[in-house]
Parts: structure tokens; C-alpha cells; sequence
């Protein structure tokens, strides 16, 4: 076991499934000689060749649709495009054929594969670097949508979802790519990717949040335990397929929910969160629930970031008031 | 100045309109045997899209893309492949996909809203008829990179409309598939419309081969109502696709002599003399009339096979139409290899809510 | 005043503001000798010439993109999309180009265009031709987004997109093309695009719905009538803004909210709706707020797409159970 | 087989990297003045980036793209086109932009991580740097199609990189340019290198000029270390372009002597051999070369030049650290015209939350 960050646990699951399973292939933009603006592929050109780690052309597209391709012929590729603000690009091709290319065909032919892609806010990157769009492919029928927050996660989540026989969207946030370390075995153990993980228990308030997130939200959970409120926190990490079912748990002990999510409030993830609870546990609801998210603007620049994304002191101003109902 | 690249486009015509010869013939057709058959699966392919229309007109089919006029270039295609290549269409290669051993029941059943017509009991790799004009073609590059790596001798066609030819996902995979030299051909069948817009509204281009030469790949043009032509062509780029010589793009130039599909009249954007016009250029008459002139047709080797594909295209349809639709909840099961919780809660629900219960 | 179908209202629509205002431009694949698959662009050429109504090569990402850049030089391009199944293609243009450029540029440059495009099932269409891609466009921060359920509101709602200063997807549902029929002015007078119209006044439960669905939703409405069950009907018809005042005005009321949405459950725009009631309404609530929606699956191709869509038996179904609350 | 279309790519240089002239001068050149104003231009924009460099260096910018080498195609660009044309760049094009009257200040602004510095005072139509690669292609065929329909005799010049070209929104907007013939000219910024992929692992195609000829329009090749040709060549597709000749694609052929970005290092994927060989090519010395040789130009002149270039640059710098971040509500300003109900209270909400208020 050694400590290791976020991004290194993804080089890391990328080096075991390309080493356990041949049919393995890494597709992207400066994926090879480069190793990948991030590193997150460094290292996988030397070990595995040209023929299964591949520099594309630019065209994003087109790497969904060739790894489509592959895939129906039993290739297991992993597709990186280097910024989720560049897989828009890919929605037409994994909407319109990954995600329905089982369906359509009555399982003759399948699309295992992931489209990885770091994103989310505050790196202070230049624009369309600080995409949160997990909402749209969580909409969409047929794919998984996978976003790790933690490099233990990172790496047992990455090689589910590799080994997944179906397609998945895996969210890596760049936020934590270098702050987020953890111990990682390498030991080729998944995670399970229809499962919530509650990191903190708590019977006061449910927060729930993924992602670059939370980092945030386990802060202001420290500080509400200060201030004497115990706030459970879970992690969907997967947000489709959703594990429900923890959540209502959580939520039949505490009353109170809090949503945290980055990306712009309306139709974000949260949304759905908070309609499942209000569907399925709004009886043991004493509180409102609480959405504290990005606003509906365009993710404003560098200089100004920070008052976009939300940070402990929104999460907690949060907190206060679903817990304001007694 | 001074000039560093140069190309051009060359054209393959070996059997004129008139049904004369105006280039040697290839190998193939020392067999007359091979022309016949080239000529039996057009007419299936005539003989299918006729009752496929009926059945649309008559409420039980849904929208249908006839490929009447063009079928030259699916029965080319179809000949020049190998059973082991794959099948990458658009929705107007049903002469191919009959060729390739997709049957006529699951085309129609394709056709009339069930997925269960995708799931070829033939060509299991090949894929479906692909809606979204021109996404198809980076799966081609993908099936094709996918056959390189495993340095098998197999090809794949991709086949995209003229007006698919704007669309950037093909240009992309033009110039993927020119990177990584995979075997893959792109057959451009070009019928001179995409629904309402003519060729030269869709591209400035004289040629739609050239598209090939932003890729840095070969191409060429050749008539796609000579089914000689065709499938020359396509055998020989196939062989040196398979042979690891790259991929091209073949420009097969036809004409639809249909509406679009059966949701469209072509009367409001298109004029009746050029139609009339290009019943002159169609495939079949040309083939017909260069194997009776040899002997090799008689008017009774006509009759026996169009009463041979009206009979096959009549079973297929009897027993698509006895086909009842799928168990509703049919469409929950192929979602995933296994259904998440969340979807069985879904389908349970549904199932419940269909019995009446709360 | 004349009744007219939804379609032939777009139709009204489209030659009132192209008659209005010289810089208003239709474009798109086969708006124009064709007149559109549908008919909505029928008549325009002859009108306005080829100036103005630009038939298009087949290429979406273009067609919004170039709509962009002649909205940017002050024309007000109305582009359509011929079905929503080929707009994901857009979405890259839409969300990284069109929906910023005011925001980027500080005013500088702004992009008045519309994006039509017909959508939805229930035509027994070919695959892709079926689909309610509206949460997608709802997410992305500076887009409207709006869908009309009946001619006079597909007249008045498009005028007004046509004459919003900012980028407006206007998604009309091919099922009500024919069949939903109405008395349309032709006067020029637009609807506002910040409002949501309470379609049936009720005392027991909120139905809230858009589009196709309103259909549906007011059968349903009529049949729980016989049963003694008022429910009020609220169309949303603009998405994005959303005007949840009238919702959660309604569901102070009734204390009942069931939401109708044609498109897969997860992040569909009924979450959005049950979050913000969940949020600011839900003291008000005395049940669960049940959403009946399309599955989270791919829609079936036509032999068994009725039973993809929420249907009147669903919805009254979803009524039922928020009813047995007391 | 018959020939149904050729076509050849022309490459056009006039100043060799010797700074020897190798084809006839064009007509502006005989000006002496207006060579030294574009080696001004070009020096300026290579103070320009090492100031942004050097300012990101020490974390005071955000990360930037240097056009160190590739001088000559944003200033030939600059200098060919007409203030009411407009410009859509990417994001290499700073000379352009310094050319057309976007201050350095406002450039810093926007490297920095502030809108404000997209509201140019000077260039009012002009597009802002495009991140998303190639998606500015289509937006420059919309405002060509502008000026057509207002029959304006302006142009645009849309800059793309060698890599955009793989992305099919260049493709489709070359084509659809191509039927409209809308007055815009195309600019291949080839600078051999996409972040770490070679221009051979980006396309198979020999010229990236020939990407005009899949949409029917013409292409060329020009040196792109050459400011002379760059504006020679522009000014001939510029004039045709506006008065109605439609539009063409110009690849200028240059090296990007610089990492990709401030957050890049070329060391890991490019041999430093290669990087020295294209210094020996790079478009100021040459130009300097010539200047110096015709007698046009002195180390005094030139010793002048960088200091005025020097001073320029650090007020600028110096104006734009001096400008405050915006207030942080700003960024709800200007997301809609007017502000809907539900964003004026998320805006009231943040501002309230910032105050400390529940
Ligand atoms: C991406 C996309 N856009 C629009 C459509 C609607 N549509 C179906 S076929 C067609 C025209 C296709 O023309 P072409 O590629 O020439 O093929 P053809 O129909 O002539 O065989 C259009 C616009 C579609 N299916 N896909
Ligand atoms: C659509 C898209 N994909 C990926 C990126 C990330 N990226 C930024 S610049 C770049 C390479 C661009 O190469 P080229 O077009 O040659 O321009 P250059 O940087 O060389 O000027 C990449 C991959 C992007 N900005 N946009
Ligand atoms: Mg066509
Ligand atoms: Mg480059």
C-alpha cells in the first residue's frame, strides 16, 4: 500500500486493466508520448505499445464513435477526452448509439466502454476547463455515470467501470487530481458501481455530494460537528445506475437533506435526488431539502470562480437552514 | 508559387445505359453465372422495397427508405464482400443486407418497429441500418482498427448518402481512418439527393470522392448503376484494404428514383422530366439488356425469377406480419447486461400499473 | 381568427416574424423548396426568397453554429433541427458558443437565435425521431427553453422567442402537430416566455405538465373529475426560466403535486420541478411527489413505444396513490 | 477509367529563411514602410508573449499559448485584413488581434481569467479567442453569410490550428461556406504540432491545404514564416472573398517553437534537435535579415524598436494588475439581456450568503 493522488489511482487502474485483459485499448487526444495533460495515461505507451494506447486526432466524436466500433467487436476501450468541455461533442454518439447499441440490437451487439473525461471547477483554468455536465449523461437511458472522489474510489471504481459490459461516463474532477491521496492497494479490486458510500455517519442531517464536492462537504461537516450537528455524508460516486436506497436510509434517520453539486442548479443531479427523497421519503422529512449548487450563469473565469462554486460556508449556511425546522 | 500535391478523380464505367460494354469486363464476369446472380439479387432488392412500400401504404409498415433505382450499388457492395467483412449501413442498403444473409422478415420487421429485426440470425457482427445520418461511419473505423489489431484479413464497408458526406462525424472518421490505415471502405451512394436538397446544394464540390483527399486517402468515382462496375471496384479497394494497403472512399453515382422515404413526395421539390430522365440510367434495364443480348437471359428465365422473388418477398412478409410485437417490458432487458435495481423497480412497476394495480 | 393545428401555427409564426422584422432568417435541412418535413417552414421561400430561408447542407453542429455567428452580426436566425433525435449534434455549439457569448463578452456580442426543432414520441416513427431531450437544454445556463402544447401557445411563445434578445430551443412535439387544433389570431402578439399557464383550475392535487403530455394530463384531469378529484393543470410551456411561483402557488392549494414529463425519469425536468417544490413548498405537502415519466430506458421502437409513454391510465394511476393520503 | 476531376496545391513563398528573395515582391512591398511595420508587428507580438509568459510564470496569468515563431501568420493576417472585416480566431492569434486594436491590456485580461478583457474596445465585431477547437469554423461562415446578405463588402478570417482541422465542425463549415460562397477566409495556423501529436498522426493528407478541395473550394499552401507571402496571399483571398469570389482555405506553414501552453512541456514528445532546426526558420530573422541587407534597417533601429515594444507591453501588464477583479455578483449580469426572476434570486441569494445573512 502506498499513498498515492487521485490521478495516479486512475494511471494506476489503467495499468491493471490494460495488464489483466487485452482487450483493454486507450484511445485519446495526447494519451501516448505525452502520457495525457494530466499524466493520468503516463507511462501506459511504454508498457503496452502503439497498437493498444492510442494518440487520435483531434475529433471527439469520432474517438466515442471508434471506441463504439471496437467495442461492438469485444474491445473493452477506454476513451479519454481531455476536458469534459469537449465530450459535448460525444453526446450525439453516446446517446444516439453506446447507450442503445444493446437494446437496439436485443444484446447481438454491446458497447463496452468508457469515455473517461476530467472536469469540474476550480483550477482556475481557462474557460470550458471547469465543465459539470454528469446531469446530461445521467439522463441519458443506458449509460453509467461513474465520478470518483477519492483515489481508493478512483482506482476500484475505474476498473468497474472497465470491466463494466455496458457503457460508462467516467468524471474525473481535476479539482482533486493532485490534493485528493490516498492509501491504493493495487490489488485489481473494484468497487461496486451501483452503491453509495457514506463516509461520515451522522444523525442530524443527510448531506450528499460526489465528485470535487466532497472535499467541501466533509469540511463543513467537521465544522457542523464543532457546532454540535452531526451530518452524515454520502458520496453516490455512481449517480446511474442510483443506489437509492442509502440515501432514504439516511434520510428516514436524520429528516434533513442537503444536496451539494457543482454544477448549475436547475436539472443538475440534485434535482433528482431531492425528487426521489420527495417521492419515496418525504414522510420522514421535518425540513425542506436544501440544493446548494452552482448558479444558473456560465461558470464565470478564473478571477471570479471561487464565488461560483459551492464552498463550506455556503454548504454550512445550507445546513443552518434545514435545520432551522425543528 | 510552386505546386506541391496534385490529384485527381478517376471514373469506372464498364456497362453503358444502352447495355454496351465500354470497358473490358473484369474476371468475374468470364463466369455469366456471376452477372446473373448480380442481376437476380437486384431484382429481389426491386422486388422486396415494392412490397415493403405496399405495406407501409397500406398501414402495416412504418416510413420506409426505398432503394428503388439504386440498387446497383447494394448488390455491388454485397457481391464484393466476403461473409467475414462487416456491414456498416445506412438505411438504404437492403440489397447488400439480403446479399449478406439478413433476412427479408427481419428487415420488415426492422422496418415495422421491432428491435428483434436487428438481431440478425446472419451477419452477427454486421450492424443495423444506422439512422443518424453519417454517425456511422466512426464505428466503420473502429470495426476496421478493431480487425487490424487482431491482424485479421477482414474489411468493413461503411456506407453514407451524399448528403451525409457534410456532416463532420464522417470527415472525422475519413481522416481517422487515413491516420491509421484500417481496412475500411466508405462508399459514398451518392443518389443525387438528400431528402429536398440536390447535390449542389449540399456541397461545392464537383466530386464527392474528393472528400477522400482532405482524408489524404484514395478515391474514385465509379457509376453506381453499373453493377459491374460496383463491385469491381469495391472488390479490388476491398482486397487491398484486407491486404493492410488502407482504407478509400468510393463515390458511386445513382439516382433515387423513389421518394426519400414513404413519409416524403418528391413531386414538391423535384421535377417528373428529370426523373423520367434517369429510368433511363437505372441499373437493371442495363444489365437485362447486355445478358439478353448475349443469351444468357430469356424472357422466361425473367418471369421464373420475378415469380421466384415475389414468392420469397410474400413468405418473408406473411411471416413478418404473424410476428406479434414484443412483451412490453421487453424494452427493460437489453438496457444493461443486468438489470440495475433501479430499472427492476421500473419495470416491476410497470407491470403492476399494466394489471391495475396501485 | 381561424383554428389551425400546432403546426400550422409555427407556420403563422414563422411568416408573422418574418414579416416583421427584415432580420429574421430561417434556416435548416429542407425548410425550403420542401417546406419542411413537417410543414412549418412551408410558404417561407416563396415569400422571403432564398436570402432568407437557406435550405442547409446536412450538418447540425453547423447549422447551430452558423446560426451563431448571423445572430452575432444582429440577424435573428430561426434555425431548425429536423428532429431532436439529430440536436445532440448542437449541443456543443449551443452550451459552449451560444449560450455564453453575451456572458463572455460582457454584452459585447450577443446571439438572438432560436433552435426549432420537433420532437417526442407517440408517431410511431423510426427510431431517434422520438426523443424529449428538454432537461439536457434546461441544464445549460443561459438557454430558454420552452415547448408549446397547443397552437395559440406555439404561435405566441414562438413570436416571442423570434423576438428574445437571447438563444431560445424551442422543442415542439410532432404529436400534437396534427392533432392538437385551435383558434390562432394571427396578431402578431407574443406570449410571455417567463410564465407557465394553469391550463384547468383544481382544488385537490397539481398536475404540472408540458408539452405532449398536457394532452394526456388533461384527459386524465377530466376523467378524475368524474371521480370527484379536481385537479388543477399547469402547462410550464417555457422550461427554462421557470416560472415556479404558479407551481408552488398551485401546490399551496392542493398539497399534492404530480408531475408528468414524456422523457426517461432520472434528471428529467420533473425532477427539477419536484426539487423546487421539495425546497420552497414542501410544508405544504400532505404526500409524496410522484412523477410519472418515461423509463429510464431507451424508447422502444414503435410496436411498443405506448407503453414507454406516460398515458392517461399512468397518470391517473400517479394520482391515486398521492390521493390516498389523507 | 476516365479523369472527372484534378486538382494541385500551390505553395507560394517570397522571402527565403536566408532572407533571400525568392519570387517577385508584391505591389505593397515596394513601400519599405510597410515591411518595417510588419517586423514591428512582429516584434511586438513577441514582446507580448514573453511578458504573458513570464507574468504566468510567476502566478500572476493564467495559462497561456504562446505564438513564439508563429509570428508572421497572425501578423500577415493582421496586416491583410481591412478594419471592418472581421476576425475569428483561435487562440494563438495574438498579433492579429494586437493589429486590429484589442489592446494588450484587454489580452491579458482575458489570459488572466477575466471576461472584461473579450469587450474590446477596439474591434467591436471582432469574435474572442475560441478554446473549443475548430468550433469557431461555423461561426465565421454565419458572419460572412452576414455581410453577403447585407451585401457588404467586408470578409472574415477564421484562424484554426493543424489539429482543427481533424474536427468535423471545420469540415462542415468549409463546406457549407463552400455552397453559400460566403466571403470568409479559412487560415490553417499549421504550426506542426497539436499539444503532443505530429501533423503525421493527425492526418494522412500530404497539405492540410487540400481539406479545401473535399468542400470545392480553393485551397493553398503559403510559408507561414514568411510575413510577406502571408499577406500577400491574404490580401488576394481577402479582395476575392469581398467582392463575391467566395471562399478559400490558406495553410501557412510555420513551427510552434514554444510548448503548447504555460502548463505544456514539449521535452516530453519532441526532440530538441527539431526545435533548434526551426529556429533557423523563424519569420523575424529573415524579414530582419533582408530589412537589414536593403539597408532599411539598423541596430539602432532595432535596439529602439524593443525598448518602445518593452514599454508597451509593461504598461499594459502593469494596467491590467492593477485592475480589480470584478464583483463577484457581476458574472449574473450579463447571462441574459434581462434578468429572469429565478436568477435575481439566486443573485440576491449569494449576495446575501456573502453577507453572512441565512
Ligand atoms: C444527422 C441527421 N440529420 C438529419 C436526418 C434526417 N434525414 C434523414 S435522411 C436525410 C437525408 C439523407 O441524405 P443522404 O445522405 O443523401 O442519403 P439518402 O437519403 O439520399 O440515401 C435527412 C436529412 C437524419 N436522419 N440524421
Ligand atoms: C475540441 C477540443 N478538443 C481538445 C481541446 C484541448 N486542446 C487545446 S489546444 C489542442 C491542440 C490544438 O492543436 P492545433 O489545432 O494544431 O492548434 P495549436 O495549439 O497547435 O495552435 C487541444 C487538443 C480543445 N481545446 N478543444
Ligand atoms: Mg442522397
Ligand atoms: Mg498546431
Amino acid at each position: 500500500m502506498s499513498e498515492v493522488s487521485l490521478v495516479q489511482a486512475v494511471n494506476l487502474a489503467l495499468k491493471r486493466a490494460m495488464a489483466e485483459d487485452p482487450r483493454v485499448i486507450v484511445l485519446g487526444e495526447d494519451v501516448g508520448v505525452d502520457g495525457g495533460v494530466f499524466r493520468a495515461t503516463e507511462g501506459l505507451l511504454a508498457l503496452y505499445g502503439e497498437e493498444r494506447v492510442l494518440d487520435t486526432p483531434l475529433a471527439e466524436a469520432a474517438i466515442a464513435g471508434v471506441a463504439i466500433g471496437l467495442a461492438a467487436q469485444g474491445f473493452r476501450p477506454v476513451a479519454e477526452i481531455q476536458f469534459t468541455g469537449f465530450a459535448y461533442s460525444c453526446i450525439d454518439q453516446m446517446l444516439n448509439h453506446a447507450s442503445r447499441l444493446r437494446t437496439r440490437t436485443c444484446g447481438r451487439l454491446t458497447c463496452p466502454m468508457v469515455l473517461r473525461s476530467p472536469g469540474g471547477g476550480g483550477i482556475r483554468a481557462i474557460e470550458h476547463h471547469s465543465e459539470s455536465p454528469e446531469a446530461i449523461f445521467a439522463h441519458i437511458p443506458g449509460l453509467k455515470v461513474v465520478i470518483p472522489s477519492s483515489a481508493a474510489r478512483a482506482y476500484g471504481l475505474l476498473l468497474s467501470a472497465i470491466r463494466d459490459p455496458d457503457p460508462v461516463i467516467f468524471l474525473e474532477p481535476t479539482r482533486l487530481y493532485r490534493v485528493s491521496r490516498g492509501e491504493v492497494a493495487d490489488d485489481g479490486a473494484g468497487l461496486p458501481l451501483e452503491r453509495s458510500f457514506i463516509l461520515r455517519p451522522g444523525t442530524d442531517v443527510t448531506l450528499v455530494a460526489w465528485g470535487a464536492m466532497i472535499r467541501e462537504t466533509l469540511a463543513a461537516a467537521q465544522q457542523l460537528a464543532d457546532e454540535g450537528i452531526e451530518a452524515e455524508v454520502i458520496d453516490v460516486a455512481t449517480l446511474k445506475p442510483l443506489d437509492t436506497a442509502t440515501i432514504l436510509d439516511s434520510v428516514a434517520r436524520t429528516g434533513r437533506l442537503v444536496v451539494v453539486q457543482e454544477a448549475p442548479l436547475t436539472c443538475g443531479f440534485g434535482a433528482e435526488i431531492a425528487a426521489r427523497v420527495a417521492g419515496r421519503g418525504l414522510m420522514n422529512l421535518v425540513a425542506p431539502i436544501e440544493r446548494v449548487a452552482g448558479y444558473d450563469t456560465v461558470m464565470p473565469y478564473a478571477r471570479t470562480e471561487t464565488f461560483y462554486m459551492p464552498d463550506t460556508a455556503r454548504i454550512m449556511a445550507g445546513v443552518q437552514r434545514v435545520m432551522s425546522y425543528a | 508559387m510552386t505546386t506541391v500535391a496534385t490529384f485527381s478523380i478517376a471514373f469506372t464505367r464498364i456497362l453503358a445505359p444502352s447495355g454496351e460494354l465500354v470497358a473490358p469486363l473484369p474476371a468475374f464476369a468470364a463466369d455469366p453465372a456471376e452477372l446473373v446472380a448480380l442481376f437476380r439479387a437486384m431484382v429481389l432488392t426491386r422486388t422486396f422495397d415494392a412490397k415493403a412500400v405496399a405495406l407501409q401504404r397500406t398501414g402495416r409498415l412504418g416510413t420506409y427508405a426505398s432503394s428503388l433505382g439504386q440498387e446497383a450499388v447494394a448488390v455491388g457492395i454485397g457481391a464484393a464482400m466476403r461473409p467475414a467483412d462487416v456491414l456498416v449501413p445506412s438505411f438504404r442498403e437492403h440489397g447488400a443486407q439480403l446479399m449478406r444473409g439478413v433476412s427479408a422478415k427481419e428487415l420488415l420487421l426492422f422496418w415495422g418497429g421491432d428491435e428483434r429485426g436487428n438481431d440478425f440470425a446472419g451477419p452477427r457482427e454486421d450492424f443495423p441500418v444506422c439512422v443518424p445520418v453519417g454517425s456511422n461511419a466512426p464505428h466503420a473505423v473502429g470495426v476496421a482498427l478493431a480487425f487490424r489489431l487482431r491482424k485479421e484479413k477482414r474489411a468493413v464497408v461503411c456506407v453514407v448518402g451524399d448528403g451525409a458526406t457534410s456532416k463532420g462525424d464522417v470527415a472525422e472518421a475519413l481522416n481517422m481512418a487515413g491516420v491509421w490505415k484500417v481496412p475500411a471502405v466508405f462508399v459514398v451512394n451518392n443518389n443525387g439527393w438528400a431528402i429536398s436538397v440536390p447535390l449542389e446544394r449540399q456541397t461545392a464540390a464537383v466530386t464527392l470522392a474528393q472528400k477522400a483527399v482532405a482524408a489524404g486517402i484514395p478515391g474514385e468515382q465509379v457509376d453506381g448503376n453499373d453493377v459491374i462496375a460496383v463491385r469491381s471496384v469495391l472488390e479490388r479497394v476491398l482486397a487491398r484494404a484486407r491486404d493492410g494497403g488502407g482504407p478509400s472512399l468510393v463515390e458511386a453515382v445513382t439516382y433515387r428514383l423513389s421518394d426519400h422515404t414513404t413519409a416524403d413526395d418528391a413531386r414538391r421539390y423535384r421535377d417528373d422530366a428529370e426523373v423520367s430522365r434517369h429510368w433511363a440510367e437505372e441499373p437493371l434495364v442495363r444489365l437485362r439488356t447486355y445478358l439478353t443480348q448475349r443469351g444468357i437471359w430469356t424472357k422466361q428465365d425473367e418471369e421464373t425469377l420475378l415469380q421466384e422473388c415475389g414468392r420469397a418477398v410474400e413468405e418473408a412478409a406473411s411471416a413478418y406480419l404473424a410476428t406479434p410485437p414484443r412483451e412490453p417490458a421487453a424494452f427493460f432487458d437489453h438496457t444493461f447486461a443486468a438489470l440495475p435495481a433501479d430499472l427492476a423497480e421500473q419495470r416491476a412497476g410497470m407491470t403492476a400499473e399494466r394489471r391495475g394495480e396501485p
